[in-house]
């Protein structure tokens, strides 16, 4: 079992610097979900790390030894790539069978491996047939599989559930959370859910443009988001943004929430971003704000209403199953224990 | 549906005139001339299977077709496998590759006529290798498969590979190359040695590639004539002759039109034999669903 | 770490190896053809083929090109090198165009009963071309082109159908299918769909095909001279009456300098073709 | 007027050949012709581009042709003018040998123009090679010859220098069966097919002695081409060849001399045969009155002694006359007018009297003979196959 | 603009019959979201639509045309494969301006679709680039955009935002919807995100191994499922069921949920499934039935309490920040009206 260290990595496409002087710490055993926008530099990220491209400049440690240049074979990783990969002149269970095959596992061994990932990734029935032969979210189980059975000490997991319904998404992130838990092995994953980002994550790590924003825990990335970039990827519906301009007491916000804040955390006159997570946002009928509501979306399980504050939209989570239709006025309050402040300018939270 | 079918068939429509005109004619007009008498014109008489006979009878078209079947199963083999090992060093992101291809492949280009020549020189035991060996210092050095009649096929095998070997490499470098990367990725990760991507992996994915290979190499097996001429004019005596050469010495210098027809037709009827249970079975197993 | 780059640098060594040693066994009869060319007739009766020539003169590669006699005529190999070219060119870009479409609607559209015209194709492939000339010769007179530049580019355009038509239906039939279901969502018609769409992504089979091609028509000799007619011989007629006679005398020097620059086009062609023996050309196509 | 435009397809390529068939273009144009060139290598490959040439209704003016069977093949099919008014006019049957004649003449009619004859059967003799196995003459028959080859062989050179290829091994064997059956026996098994005496005694003894030069030869000869073979007696390598008149051209190229270097011999003997194959030009049909006088003109030229002389030169043959000035020529070729004076020796080659597929049938048989170990009784009835078809 | 009508289609893959007997009725101008379980028939069911390959029964109507044997061409539809299937050799830009292209298109109105969808689809910077050299989820959107620059009747969309982060799905989701509302084309549209099939679908068919279990508006279908597989396969997390007896009066359930139902909606004696979804449970301290807390999942915005209910795991879905640890034991009761009952043998609502 073995930690990763990356250490100013760089990554070059021609002239496209997509990753820029990376250093990420990922601990033994631990496991670290990676998000960030589509074209951000994760699966460059994951390749490099399985030491399936060449890097520019850094060093990526494995176990504590310098895998820079080593053979993807000796890093001992397991991985599930993005477009699958699959070999497509092998059955399901060849293609799942072959590496370990190849390394000299036995064969009893071999076929309890493959017993075991297909029935957890229901893909039984299909051993025999051929990846042309299978619909989309089939292959990606295969893709899994094939990275199971391999038991390595790092799995490199890139988006492997996108393809897969709500419920096997949901027993299979329960199988691979207990596989993690059993195994003990070092996980980096790319996901977009983020349902998925915060059951399994120990920690996130949060991308944008190949740099990374942000490192935390799922509460912490997600509660107390580094800057406005981060606070705005997580959470759907997503935060409400909201501008304010501090007083000249340095502590009473103008804009349209007035607000009062504790003394000395902003400086007078400082521009603001306020976040507000639209669940932190209660209607009650004692509220000190109203607004006109735009539009209701029905979720199943709960509601967003869309209100229209200023200028701008503002979005609200009801759970409750009353009815609100646009155009009502509704007053709502603000949880401000909750509340994210940014600095317009840097956007840096404060 | 049909309208689909109707736009393919026009594209095809070239194909089709030649088929039927260029082969479908000239298969009937060989069948035709080989039951007749003709010697160096066509003639239309009618002679039943007396060439047919005839040929049948003949030791030097028996031995021809036996030499042929060494010389295939050699050749195809020998060329496939070292074609595809050329490709795969070569494909190695190696300097100079446009030389080394242009090395391998230079034998293709050149007139065999004058090809075939060296390679008499050079198997010749007096004037070739084995002189230049026991020169050397190695006396024992002993290489004269060329005027061995036992061996004389073997060293058709020889320069039949070195010539089409090149041609091979081609091929399957262009199959090689468009294997995705992606899956190279995934193997490399599996920690399977390269030489075992290539037979598991690889090959079975340029399984259309090493299908034209074959049949480029068989239809070349079943016409080879210059390869033969050019080093031992089929000798020594007969030893290494080939149906081919048996067809033109009777098309050409012995003005036996019909003779060489019924040759022909045999010829086909054989590669026939060979390829309708394959072709069969293949269809069969589409027929029974699965690609 | 060190004994991995030690490992790396081992296997690269035997790659080159390997290389090195393919290649010499290939150039063995070229250096044989080359030293050949380089000595004079009387070395060369001495019959030591390995030994470099104890004089360079380069005679024989002057005499082959422009003055060696060929029958009544002495203008060494070059007469034909136009003559060459015209039918050449004609020669392989119909029939590698035409394969290609054949190969494409054979694999990707597959129109009913087209398996039957493949099959028949193959076959022919396997008939002595010899056997075929005399009913082709007939057949190209009652159409009124034997003897002429269409009629050659006919001729080879028959020969060479079964071989560039299985090239390129084989090779399209391992191109992701899902492309030609998109091509056709998108309303790409049959030609549309093959100019646009399939043709690009064939390069690399381009380039083998016309690296066969070019190398047959080339160095085709008993086409030419049966059906280009008097005033289209290519060059290889001349280069024949240069190297081939049974009771005439033999200049090998002379043979082997002619060889040698008659192939010179093919030769070229091979050596630039590496530029598009491109890598992952269907690559992001599909998931 | 107009020159007669001839376009002729011959198989004259090689450096000799070349400036022999020259010599014909030049007599052809000085007498008002243009001569049209058409060189096809190899008799074979010619005589087909010949004869689709024909069938694609595009012939040629005239084409080289062998006085073989094939020759009456394409006589039979209406395919050829004949050159009747020529032969009449220049008087071909005064001078022209009888086997010759008999060999052109189809019906009464002269389908052809007889350019040269060669003889395939000589036997070459080197004198360094000699020199060296202490062998003081050239044979002067069989028996002798077998005599300087054991010498030979015990000087630890090549006796018999050979080539082995089927056609070489033919030629081998029609020496044999011309010096060793002599012609009684040659016209026997040759003309008549006979199959008594083919499966005789007198033949097993001529096969005997074909297989007994076959031991005399080096490991690597088969293959070879004829004027490596040479190349063996310029160098003094080996000691005889039997090889045709065009072998000359290679002692020539090494500037040998007939006499000094090389020892020359049409046979052994003054009544020894001499055996004549002839190259021949043939003119396709045509009924274009320009053509038709080409052909005639051509005809004619062709045989003239001047052109014959000059052609014989530079090609190795000797003229298809004897009433020529032979000074010019090398010291082999005068053997060779010589001997064609007196008709008793004029034999043909096998070839006019087979058809092409019978000698190829016949090749074969001798081939495999010559290569392999066959009793000698299984070839005698292989021999009597191939000449039945 | 156009409606689709399917009548008794079946499809096989040799002797794999994937489509079996299907009726569908897409009304023109819908919105139609097909759901279901990896494998089950979805990408079959739209390439059959789209004609790309051979139905073996039953025929397909577009706009009143029966178009079981046209070309693909010819049915004025444009696709989203689930592989993407883009041209491997074009740029971005021409990939997208293929279709309009060879239709005629003039070429302003191209260069036009060409930048609005890019725009759309944030492609703009990309527009120069091949396929290989694109992201995963950038090649999606290339495949999305291919298709919208068609404007077609019928559009296929399989899994279009599968592989796109959670804010640009958001926006991409919004701006379909309003591109739907613009032009008014039939939608026909594979997902497994529930809420873009919650809030895109005017109606949600919900497919298994090839058979439709239930066509409705997407509340119909999740609060009226119409047998256990529909009921079990929305809803994250996924309804509980709870097996129940009915009681001798016909009314009283018995099992490890007492409780009594409406008179005449249950057979006395009769083996029942219930179905309870987790936002129907509610902590409250005078709740009927108590259980124990086996597991907390924080979700950002809730929670979801799992506890165990005689046997079997039951979860609660919980919005308020209040700590709840594994072992408390807690008081819950749940809403009756919103109760799914199913026979237990047909699997069929009650
Ligand atoms: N070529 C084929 N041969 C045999 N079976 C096939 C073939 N293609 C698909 N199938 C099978 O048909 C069924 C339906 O496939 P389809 O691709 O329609 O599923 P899907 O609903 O789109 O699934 P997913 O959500 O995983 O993409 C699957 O079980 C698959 O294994
Ligand atoms: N071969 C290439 N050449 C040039 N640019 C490339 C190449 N491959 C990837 N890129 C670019 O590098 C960036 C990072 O790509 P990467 O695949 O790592 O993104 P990602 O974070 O995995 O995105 P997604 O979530 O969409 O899969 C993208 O902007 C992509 O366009
Ligand atoms: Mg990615
Ligand atoms: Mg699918």
């Amino acid at each position: 079992m073995s930690g990763v260290n990356i250490q100013g990595l760089s990554i070059k496409f021609g002239h496209n610097e997509v990753i820029k002087g990376l250093d990420l710490q990922v601990h033994e055993g631990e496991f670290l979900v990676l998000l960030g926008p589509s074209g951000c530099g994760k699966s460059t990220l994951l390749h490099s790390i399985a030491g399936l491209i060449d890097v520019s400049g850094g060093s990526i440690h494995i176990g504590g030894a310098d895998m820079t240049d080593a053979e993807p074979a000796e890093r001992g990783i397991g991985m599930v790539f993005q477009s699958y990969a699959l070999y497509p002149t092998m059955t399901v269970e060849r293609n799942m069978s072959f590496g370990p095959r190849v390394a000299g596992v036995p064969k009893a061994e071999i076929e309890r491996r493959v017993a075991r990932a297909a029935e957890m990734l229901q893909l039984t029935p299909l051993l025999s047939r051929k990846p042309a032969q299978l619909s989309g979210g089939q292959r990606q189980r295969v893709a899994i599989g094939r990275a199971l059975v391999r038991e390595a000490g790092v799995f490199l997991f890139d988006e492997p559930l996108s393809n897969l319904d709500a419920k096997l998404r949901a027993e299979l992130r329960r199988e691979l959370k207990l596989l993690h838990q059993n195994l003990g092995n070092t996980m980096i994953y790319v996901t977009h859910d983020q349902v998925e980002a915060m059951t399994l994550a120990s920690r996130i790590v949060v991308m944008k443009s190949g740099v990374i924003q942000q490192i935390g825990t799922p509460a912490e990335v997600y509660e107390t988001p580094a800057n406005l970039f981060v606070a705005g990827f997580l959470g759907a519906p997503a935060i409400n943004f909201v501008s304010a301009q501090v007083g000249a007491d340095g502590r009473s916000l103008q804009g349209v929430l007035p607000l009062q804040l504790a003394e000395g955390r902003v400086k007078a006159g400082q521009s603001l971003v306020l976040g507000i997570r639209p669940e932190h946002v209660r209607l009650q009928s004692d509220g000190r704000w109203r607004a006109t509501v735009q539009l209701v979306e029905p979720m199943g399980n709960h509601q967003v209403v869309w209100m229209k504050l200023g200028e701008q939209s503002f979005s609200v989570l009801v759970h409750d199953g009353r009815r609100i239709t646009a155009g009502d006025e509704l007053a709502f309050d603000i949880e401000e224990s909750a509340l994210s402040i940014f600095d317009a300018g840097t956007e840096q939270r404060l | 549906m049909k309208r689909r079918g109707l736009a393919a068939w026009g594209a095809l429509l070239p194909l089709g005139l030649i088929v039927c005109v260029g082969y479908v004619g000239t298969v009937l007009w060989t069948l035709r001339t080989s039951v007749s008498s003709s010697r160096t014109f066509p003639k239309d008489d009618f002679v039943g299977l007396q060439q047919f006979e005839r040929l049948l009878d003949n030791d030097r078209w028996q031995h021809a077709i036996h030499n042929l079947a060494v010389y295939g199963v050699l050749y195809i083999v020998a060329a496939m496998a070292i074609g595809f090992l050329l490709a795969v060093f070569i494909d190695q992101k190696v300097r100079g590759e446009g030389v080394l291809r242009t090395a391998f492949l230079y034998p293709y280009a050149m007139s065999f006529v004058a090809t075939g020549l060296v390679w008499q020189w050079v198997l010749n035991p007096d004037s070739g290798l084995q002189n230049a060996m026991q020169q050397m210092g190695w006396k024992d050095f002993s290489f004269d498969w060329i005027v061995d009649q036992d061996m004389v096929i073997y060293t058709v095998v020889i320069a039949g590979t070195w010539q089409g070997a090149g041609l091979v490499m081609a091929l399957m470098l262009a199959g090689l190359r468009g294997i995705d990367e992606e899956i190279w990725k995934a193997s490399k990760l599996d920690g399977i040695p390269t030489w075992r991507v290539y037979l598991s992996i690889v090959l079975p994915m340029m399984a259309p590639t090493l299908a034209t290979v074959f049949t480029l190499l068989a239809t070349g097996v079943v016409k080879v004539f210059d390869t033969v001429v050019a080093m031992t004019q089929g000798g020594p005596g007969t030893a290494s002759d080939v149906p081919a050469k048996f067809i033109m010495d009777h098309l050409f210098g012995r003005a036996n039109l019909a003779l060489a027809s019924a040759g022909a037709v045999m010829l086909l009827l054989t590669v026939l034999a060979l390829v309708a249970p394959l072709a069969y079975a293949r269809s069969r197993q589409k027929a029974q669903g699965g690609h | 770490m060190s004994k991995r780059k030690a490992t790396a640098l081992w296997a690269r060594v035997g790659v080159y190896a390997f290389l090195i040693c393919a290649a010499a066994f290939f150039l063995l009869p070229l250096y044989v053809m080359l030293t050949t060319s380089f000595k004079s007739m009387d070395e060369i009766r001495l019959g030591q083929i390995f030994a470099l020539p104890s004089s360079i003169t380069f005679d024989a590669w002057r005499a082959a090109w422009s003055e060696a006699c060929t029958g009544v005529s002495c203008e060494g190999v070059r007469g034909g090198f136009w003559n060459s070219v015209s039918i050449a060119v004609p020669s392989v870009v119909l029939p590698i165009l035409l394969g290609a479409i054949n190969g494409y609607a054979l694999s990707w559209w597959k129109p009913k009963g087209s398996q039957w015209l493949f099959g028949v194709l193959m076959l022919g492939a396997f008939i002595p071309i010899q056997v075929m000339i005399y009913p082709l010769v007939k057949l190209e007179a009652a159409i009124g082109i034997y003897s002429s530049l269409p009629g050659i580019v006919v001729v080879h355009l028959v020969f060479a159908m079964p071989i560039m038509t299985l090239l390129f239906r084989n090779y399209y039939a391992g191109l992701p299918a899902e492309l030609f279901k998109a091509a056709r969502v998108d309303g790409g018609g049959f030609w549309r769909i093959f100019l646009q769409l399939v043709l690009p992504m064939s390069t690399p089979m381009l380039i083998v095909a016309a690296i066969m091609q070019i190398t047959g028509v080339w160095n085709d000799y008993i086409l030419g001279l049966t059906f280009a007619g008097r005033d289209n011989l290519p060059m290889t007629v001349q280069l024949n009456n240069v190297i081939n006679t049974t009771t005439g005398e033999r200049l090998y020097n002379l043979n082997m300098a002619a060889t040698i620059l008659t192939s010179a086009v093919p030769l070229l062609v091979y050596l630039i073709s590496g530029r598009w023996f491109v890598r992952g050309i269907a690559a992001g196509a599909v998931k | 007027a107009e020159p007669l435009k001839a376009e002729v397809i011959h198989w004259w390529t090689s450096g000799g050949e070349s400036a022999a068939a020259k010599t014909l273009a030049e007599a052809y144009k000085a007498q008002g012709g243009i001569w049209v060139d058409t060189a096809v290598a190899l008799g074979e490959q010619a005589r087909s581009v010949a004869i689709n040439r024909i069938a694609g209704g595009n012939p040629p003016t005239a084409a080289q042709f062998n006085t073989t069977q094939q020759f009456r093949d394409i006589v039979d099919q209406g395919l050829l003018n004949n050159v009747d008014a020529v032969a009449q006019r220049d008087g071909w049957d005064k001078f022209l040998p009888e086997t010759v004649l008999s060999a052109i003449r189809v019906n009464g009619h002269y389908y052809a123009a007889p350019v040269n004859i060669h003889n395939m059967s000589w036997f070459w003799f080197s004198k360094a090679a000699f020199k060296k196995a202490g062998i003081a003459e050239e044979p002067k028959n069989f028996d002798e010859l077998f005599a300087a080859l054991d010498k030979l062989k015990a000087a630890g050179l090549v006796p018999l220098a050979h080539g082995g290829q089927p056609w070489q091994d033919g030629i081998v064997f029609t020496a044999t069966l011309a010096h060793y059956g002599g012609r009684d026996l040659y016209l026997k098994i040759f003309r008549d097919r006979d199959p008594k005496a083919i499966q005789g005694e007198e033949f097993k003894k001529v096969l005997l002695a074909f297989k007994k030069l076959q031991s005399y030869t080096d490991k690597g000869s088969p293959g070879r081409n004829w004027n490596d073979a040479t190349a063996m007696l310029i160098s003094g390598r080996a000691g005889v060849q039997i090889m045709g008149d065009w072998a000359k051209g290679e002692f020539a190229q090494a500037k040998q001399e007939a006499g000094k270097d090389y020892g020359c011999a049409p046979g052994f003997g003054p009544k020894a045969p001499y055996i004549i194959q002839g190259d021949v030009m043939v003119f396709p049909k045509t009924d274009k009155p320009d053509q038709v006088k080409a052909q005639q003109l051509l005809a004619s030229v062709i045989t003239q002694p001047a052109t014959q002389v000059a052609f014989s030169i530079k090609k190795g043959s000797i003229p298809i006359r004897t009433d020529v000035d032979v000074s010019k020529m090398d010291l082999c070729a005068q053997m060779g007018v010589a001997a064609m004076k007196d008709k008793s020796r004029q034999l043909g080659n096998g070839e006019i009297y087979i058809t092409p597929d019978q000698n190829g049938a016949l090749q074969d048989v001798l081939t495999s003979y010559w290569n392999r170990n066959i009793p000698v009784e299984k070839v005698q009835k292989d021999i009597v196959s191939a000449l039945r078809n």
